[in-house]
């Protein structure tokens, strides 16, 4: 047990992990990184040095501008319904009710079966504001669906629930679990003596599942971000005038339709180290624990 | 045997955007009669979803990794973009070099058509290979019903007031124009008001006539008489009957006559009061990216093909498109088939009135960016001109 | 009192099961409508004329075997291949105590922040050079960068008690062994239930692979859906719906199968 | 607070677990303000039955009733009942302090007398310097005096206890114990007590009753329990080292073992046939020198020294074992001692329904 | 198998977990054969010192000796050391069966020899019904059981237990107990066995070492870590009910309690001044008569009956307790009571060092 070449056996271990990250992620980031400080088009045979020049436009664009506030909403819109939501739910599901828990995690969780794509087109269908199935229903009503393709607040609105609708199942099951690692004990104990059960959940649940409900909280966001990159893509491409795009699409509109590799390398700098912070505030609370173990 | 005709067998690759709703499976039958035909070439067609931005998308990667297939479909809104970006053999060259002349050329295309394919220095990058035109698709059900007679949608004058008549009467919309991510449509309404969109090099489109068309456009959205809607919902509107008209490509006519369930029909693109019917045209050419002289005479060889009569009208059939070639236009096999789709009429009299699609000779399709972001702002209710103007100030300054 | 709230929320959860599953029946339902149908008769969930016709047209103009193949061979390598490297990398980040670990073990989990974006074009020239564009690996191998389930595994493996660990190595069990015999097993509910989630998103993946692949034999099945789509020549709704349909069999299956795993992975992992 | 005790009563309580009945018409009277000791083996059911009582398992038949009046219909304010558990649920997110101080905050206890109540229980159980700390800082022992600490902090009218000090090391059990004991005689709940430990059964408990298979096999006052155990299970399950248990046969009034006369009896109303003797080691009179006629001969095997005690294991002739309790080291290893055994200490056991005889001059 | 048994020696053995020192310069030996009880209250570093013995924690200074080679460069082959975790560490995926056979099969035990000392080892330990059973189908004290039969089965040259029969009831710890000691008497293997139960310490180590905060306070035989404490936390921690310390004054030759003398002592060689008395409870003579002139008046506060004893708290007339135990019940509640000390069962502690003084007849 205390043999000399098992020292490199971990990172025997971590070698094809270590290849494939190199590769295809370090690698690919530092490209990018350096593409920041340019101005190129993917394939022009020369690049043109540009500094910060990139980076500024990131900040001082009033089209950048506009997508690093609709992020900021996509962000708020992602932590309401694909966070808030599904944690409500599964609080209900894990303490309020006893019966049917297995059939509506089964049920729940269908939509994640889906590629997005189908998701975006089922959608906009669905929610077409003058033809849609809702909008006929609403008109019985005497209801005038926004046109939710017009404004920016509700194409987020409305993408933002594409996306829900994928990934709340997911999330939902995640947060269930977490729930459900906790004793079933302290519930008992808590119960015996008489705690009030959204009490017991404000004051002991939540703190306890703090661990899985950052993670959870932080994947919302970051992947969020992400999924909400087909339905922009697939209905409004970024429309009206931006009013849907994030950072996320930004960075490729710039790359892929306008072929602005600079622009958009900084663009996805930026959000890399925003996504970053995030990512430390996950090691601050989550991970702290890995440094525990012996 | 088997072995030396293995070696004579040239392999290129056919890069398209139609997707299987859009001509897909008639390219893979083109191809495939090709290759039945032609021993020594073998064509493989590869679809590019995403239409012309995703094909010259997957055509940045490929050049950047040095696998660029050999015959490039480019839509005119890339052209300038598309030439001085890649390498490719000119028509021109390509007729010089394996045939001795230019005769196909010229015998094939009209000065108009081959004007479409040229980039802005006048050199032709590739040959015009579909062509479309906006028209404009009515539903006859609701006309009728509301008493509007048909002609009075010839200008955009007429439509407003028709607009107004269904509005008021069925809350229905009377309009649509397709907003997808370029400002084609918008473009032809612009030039049908005597605007240029570009001269000289520099954009002009702030003009009067630019700026009456867009408010035209902006009037008619804030009083809901046009719908202002992503492409695929509002010809999902169209098509359940919720707005009267629709402006948009004739390549649309197909879907339309299978999905529609009342009578729908086409008619010329409109235009103002005291000016005519102007429109870009829409399409796309064919290019030699091949860079292999045997590469290159295979492809020229494919691409010729393509342009026989029956080739043309067959891909014309299953696109929706028109025929690039007088040969084809002037056909009876597709003279037939306009005759069974009469939808297309309109579209065959506007190219008539075609100009080439507007591309910038610098950074175009940030150009073209510009002239999206000045719709969507105008559409959101932003002051016309001035727009406008901050559009094509942009533009400009990118030309420098 | 107590049995009339329970009803209360019986019914709001069935309000979300209900925006979460009509979706899904209407997609269904559409895809066997005509083109004129899903258009006149649209909110009708039962079709007024059922037809089969756009799954044959469907047979018809793609090879739907095909491309299931293609797409299961697909997600079945990166299930694999993202399933050992995470269970290697996480049980060397548990056994072990080097050097630098936390620094790796943050390099690894980073990995889940870096927005797909930034590393495209710079992986596409990467597999170019592989050579393999149109090639279903060439699709895999950048997918198989993900650290989800080393950090799933890794908080799995934090439940093993070390006195396990520590049984095993007071009786001088070789390490791999103890990898096999006992972490292994200790994790299959996760390991399936991981697996699984792994399979269904590669299923699904769609960016990617359409920068990859371009040959109609190579394609997966999100990419076949494209095909469908189209703003110029108009989509052909029931036409996608039926191809989305036949998209979902396979995960639909699987979720099935291992649904008692995926939905109860981490809490059963047979420790306690 | 109205009164500071209730009854407990469970009316043919059956408990079903997947089909496996735990816990089988089982019928129990608490009487208030008595301390009542659950004592079993493990898996015996006792924590079963105690769940029941808090109402945190509901009974798949039968009925609870507190104060007469039915579990499943009470309102539960959270005052009736307060329970410890075996495996501590404590709130881990809260030091030990809140986690004292948890409940009563949730049901408005003043701040001063809240103030007052932990302190003082804080005291009681030695973890004054150890409040501020959070559950995952305490080891075992602490952790189970903090799960003691919540239950006694609420004084309530019926208390629960589950095995409340088995990770407590013997010292401060003994002191626990005391305290355990002191707060009952002060705050008179009513106390059900699961433990597996007979000495702290024995210490605690006003009666006892001894489970085994979800049925409770007396329930009795512990001198009763040790002394007059009703049935085979319960005399073995009591007393350390366990009841010498001994086959032997009864001819008339004498009592044989191994052949040899070791009792005379009188008053017998007994068959002649075998039967199972049972003898508490410390009831084997041992000496050096044959005391009767009736006395065995055996040898000593090995000794024990407990400090207080000395315990000999004894070998028969026909090699059977027998364990005796002695005061002092009188004996040496391969020693011959003589047994005598008396008529008043010894149990007799019927071999098929292991019931006790009660032969002699019990009853 | 060459020896069935090796020594162990700890060398200035040091442990600091981030920055605590846990154990501080610790010497030990243990003999080859020898049956080594490590008893300390919860907390004081037994199972550290045990993972050290194991080495799956290494020291931070000093050595562990294994039949005099350092531990850290030996290379381990799985036989010599065996060792049961506190926590179980069962291999949740492997049956009870699996669980014992799985290190033999490893390390190629072959198959017949496999399956005999499986079958004695389940037989012994009563596991031979729950064989294919998983452990999460185990109660507590079976999962225990089933450790302690993966320890015994590999036969290792060190047998390391800790705290293995802690969650078994009474009955079957004796058992166990019983089990575990014959064990060591046919395979004479050398064994550290943690325990916090001084019962199970006496019962079992050839010697204890009594441990407090990560320091040996005594090793020796049961009976004089029993009778001949070196200190007070022995004396304490030992014995229970816990020893009688009493504040006395020493004048000359005399014991002083509460100003009477209790003790005439000849042959002191200390100082006249405050003491604590140490008496155990059984060594408080206890008569309803005044036996002599040293006898102190006390009076019966409580009684508990443990059946084979009966405990007795005694309050003196100063209001201070004394705990005694009597072998019957004698007394009741409120009785006078007549306590003598003698002087051989009496100890002396030094109230500042808190050494045992061994005055009386004790050295
Ligand atoms: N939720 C459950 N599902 C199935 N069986 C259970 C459940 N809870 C308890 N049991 C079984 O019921 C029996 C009694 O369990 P219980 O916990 O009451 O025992 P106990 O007497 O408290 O034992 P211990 O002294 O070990 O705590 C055991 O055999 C146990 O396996
Ligand atoms: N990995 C660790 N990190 C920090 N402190 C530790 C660690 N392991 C043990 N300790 C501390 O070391 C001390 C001794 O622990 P150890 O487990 O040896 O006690 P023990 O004597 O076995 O107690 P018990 O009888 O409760 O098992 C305790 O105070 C404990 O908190
Ligand atoms: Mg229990
Ligand atoms: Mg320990």
């Amino acid at each position: 047990m205390h043999n000399k070449n098992k020292r490199f056996l971990p990172f025997l271990y971590l070698l094809p992990t270590a290849i494939l990250l190199v590769v295809f992620l370090v690698i690919p980031i530092l490209y990018t990184f350096y593409l920041s400080f340019f101005d190129w088009n993917l394939i022009a045979p020369t690049k043109e040095f540009v500094g910060l020049r990139n980076y500024l436009e990131v900040f001082t664009d009033p089209v950048n501008q506009k997508v690093i506030l609709n992020t900021l909403i996509y962000i708020v819109f992602l932590v309401v319904l694909n966070f808030l939501v599904p944690y409500f739910i599964s609080l209900v599901v894990k303490f309020f009710i006893s019966k049917m828990q297995g059939v509506y995690k089964v049920l729940f969780f269908i939509p994640s079966l889906f590629s997005l794509v189908v998701g975006a087109m089922v959608f906009t269908w669905i929610l077409n504001p003058v033809s849609g199935p809702i909008a006929y229903i609403l008109k019985n009503f005497g209801i005038a669906m926004p046109n939710w393709s017009n404004s920016g607040i509700l194409a987020i609105t409305v993408i933002c629930f594409i996306t829900n609708w994928k990934v709340f199942g997911y999330n939902f099951i995640l947060l269930l679990t977490g729930l459900g690692s906790i004793p079933k004990n302290i519930i008992d104990a808590a119960k015996v003596d008489g705690i009030p059960k959204w009490r017991l959940i404000w004051n002991v649940i939540l703190p306890m599942n703090r661990g899985i409900g950052i993670y959870v909280l932080i994947l919302t966001i970051v992947q969020g971000l992400q999924y909400v990159f087909t339905p922009i893509n697939v209905i409004t491409t970024g429309g009206p005038y931006y009013g849907s795009s994030n950072m996320i699409y930004q960075t490729y509109l710039n790359a892929f339709v306008l072929y602005k590799t600079g622009t958009s390398s900084a663009l996805a700098i930026v959000t890399f180290v925003i996504f970053l912070i995030l990512l430390f505030i996950e090691i601050r609370f989550v991970e702290r624990k890995a440094k525990n173990y012996a | 045997g088997k072995k030396t005709s293995a070696t004579s067998v040239k392999h290129i690759t056919y890069w398209h955007v139609n997707a299987q709703t859009q001509g897909g499976a008639t390219v893979d039958e083109l191809v495939k009669k090709f290759n039945d035909t032609h021993k020594n070439i073998k064509v493989t067609a590869k679809y590019n979803p995403d239409m012309y931005k995703g094909l010259m998308q997957n055509l940045q990667s490929a050049q950047a990794s040095g696998k660029v297939p050999d015959i490039t479909q480019v839509g005119w809104a890339y052209d300038n973009y598309f030439a001085s970006n890649f390498k490719y053999m000119t028509p021109t060259d390509a007729a010089k070099k394996f045939d001795g002349n230019s005769k196909f050329i010229d015998s094939n295309f009209t000065k108009r058509t081959l004007s479409f394919a040229k980039d802005s220095k006048g050199h032709l990058v590739g040959l015009p290979y579909s062509l479309s035109t906006p028209v404009l698709f009515i539903n006859k059900d609701i006309l009728s019903k509301y008493n509007i007679q048909e002609d009075s949608l010839a200008t955009w004058e007429g439509i407003k007031e028709a607009s107004k008549k269904i509005h008021d009467q069925s809350g229905k919309y009377g309009l649509y124009i397709q907003e997808p991510a370029d400002t084609w449509a918008q473009q032809g309404i612009m030039l049908s008001n005597g605007a240029d969109i570009q001269k000289g090099g520099k954009a002009a489109f702030a003009s009067a006539g630019g700026v009456g068309a867009y408010k035209y456009y902006q009037e008619m959205v804030n009083d809901k008489l046009a719908l202002h809607t992503p492409w695929a919902q509002g010809m999902d509107s169209f098509i359940k009957g919720d707005v009267a008209m629709a402006f948009t490509t004739i390549a649309q006519a197909s879907h339309i006559k299978k999905s529609a369930s009342f009578n729908a029909a086409a008619i010329e693109a409109p235009h103002f009061k005291d000016h005519k019917t102007v429109v870009p045209v829409g399409g796309s050419m064919l290019a030699i990216t091949a860079q292999d002289s045997e590469q290159q005479k295979a492809a020229w060889e494919f691409e010729k093909w393509m342009y026989k009569a029956e080739a043309a009208v067959t891909w014309s059939k299953g696109t929706g498109y028109l025929p690039p070639t007088k040969v084809a236009l002037e056909s009876s096999a597709f003279k037939d088939y306009v005759k069974e789709n009469p939808m297309l009429d309109p579209a065959v009299k506007t190219l008539d009135n075609a100009v080439p699609w507007t591309s910038f000779p610098k950074k175009g399709l940030q150009a073209e960016q510009a002239m999206i972001d000045a719709r969507d702002k105008i559409l959101s209710g932003s002051d016309v001109k001035s727009t406008l103007e901050t559009a094509q100030d942009k533009i400009n300054a990118q030309q420098k | 009192m107590l049995k009339r709230k329970i009803n209360l929320w019986h019914i709001l959860l069935l309000l979300v099961i209900l925006g979460a599953i009509l979706p899904i029946l209407f997609m269904i339902s559409n895809s066997f409508k005509t083109l004129r149908d899903s258009y006149g008769t649209m909110l009708n969930l039962i079709p007024l004329h059922p037809t089969l016709e756009n799954y044959q047209l469907l047979n018809q103009q793609v090879n739907l075997l095909g491309l299931t193949w293609n797409t299961f061979l697909m997600a079945t390598m990166v299930t694999v291949g993202k399933l050992l490297t995470g269970l290697l990398t996480a049980y060397a980040f548990r056994s072990y105590q080097f050097k630098g670990k936390m620094l790796i073990y943050l390099i690894f989990v980073s990995t889940i922040f870096v927005p797909f974006t930034i590393v495209m074009i710079p992986n596409y020239l990467v597999i170019a050079k592989l050579n393999l564009l149109n090639n279903i690996i060439g699709v895999a191998l950048p997918q198989l960068c993900d650290a989800t389930g080393i950090m799933i595994f890794l908080k799995t493996m934090e439940k093993i008690p070390n006195s396990l660990i520590d049984a095993a190595k007071i009786d001088n069990i070789p390490n791999r062994r103890i990898f096999f015999n006992i972490v292994v097993p200790i994790l299959k509910p996760s390991i399936v239930s991981v697996g699984a989630i792994f399979f269904i998103n590669s299923w699904n993946e769609y960016v990617w692979p359409t920068l990859i692949l371009k040959d109609k034999a190579s394609f997966t099945l999100p990419l076949a859906l494209q095909n469908y789509i189209s703003s110029e020549g108009g989509t052909n709704f029931p036409l996608a719906m039926a191809l989305s349909t036949i998209m979902v069999i396979l995960p639909l299956i699987i979720y099935l199968i291992f649904q008692k795993y995926i939905l109860n992975s981490i809490s059963n992992s047979g420790l306690k | 607070m109205s009164k500071s005790n209730a009854t407990i009563e469970l009316k043919k309580i059956s408990k079903e677990f997947k089909k496996n009945t735990i816990i089988d018409g089982l019928d129990l009277s608490v009487k208030a303000g008595e301390f009542l000791v659950l004592l079993g083996p493990s898996g015996c059911g006792k924590s079963t039955t105690l769940r029941m009582i808090a109402g945190l398992e509901e009974p798949t038949s039968g009925a609870v009733m507190i104060d007469d009046e039915n579990l499943q219909e009470m309102k539960d304010d959270g005052h009736t009942i307060a329970m410890v558990f075996q495996d501590y649920a404590l709130y881990p997110n809260m030091t030990v302090y809140q986690n004292l101080e948890y409940a009563l905050k949730v049901h408005k206890v003043p701040a001063e007398e809240r103030k007052n109540r932990i302190e003082n229980v804080l005291q009681t159980l030695n973890l004054v310097k150890y409040k501020d700390r959070l559950p995952s800082q305490l080891s075992g022992g602490q952790k189970q005096r903090v799960a003691v600490g919540r239950g006694m902090v609420k004084k309530s009218k019926i208390f629960l206890l589950d095995e409340p000090l088995s990770n407590i090391d013997v010292q401060l059990r003994e002191k626990a114990r005391d305290e355990i004991q002191k707060l009952h005689v002060m705050n008179q709940q009513t106390i059900v007590y699961v433990t597996h430990d007979q000495l702290e059964a024995m210490a605690l408990g006003d009666r006892i009753a001894v489970m085994n298979q979800g049925i409770i096999q007396m329930i009795d006052i512990p001198e009763n329990i040790y002394n007059k155990p009703t049935n085979l299970f319960v005399a073995k399950f009591i007393g350390t080292p366990q009841i010498n248990l001994i086959e032997v046969e009864l001819q008339g009034n004498q009592l044989k073992l191994a052949g040899k006369t070791v009792i005379e009896t009188m008053d017998v109303h007994l068959q002649s046939q075998s039967y199972y003797l049972g003898v508490r080691p410390e009831n084997l009179h041992c000496s050096k020198t044959r005391v009767s006629d009736l006395s065995l001969e055996v040898v000593v095997e090995d000794i024990v020294d407990y400090g207080r005690f000395v315990q000999l294991l004894l070998v028969m002739e026909d090699g059977r074992h027998l364990k005796a309790i002695v005061n002092e080291l009188a004996f040496e290893t391969g020693d011959k001692v003589f047994v005598t055994l008396q008529q008043e200490t010894s149990l007799l056991f019927d071999p098929t329904t292991e019931k006790n005889l009660y032969w002699g001059n019990y009853e």
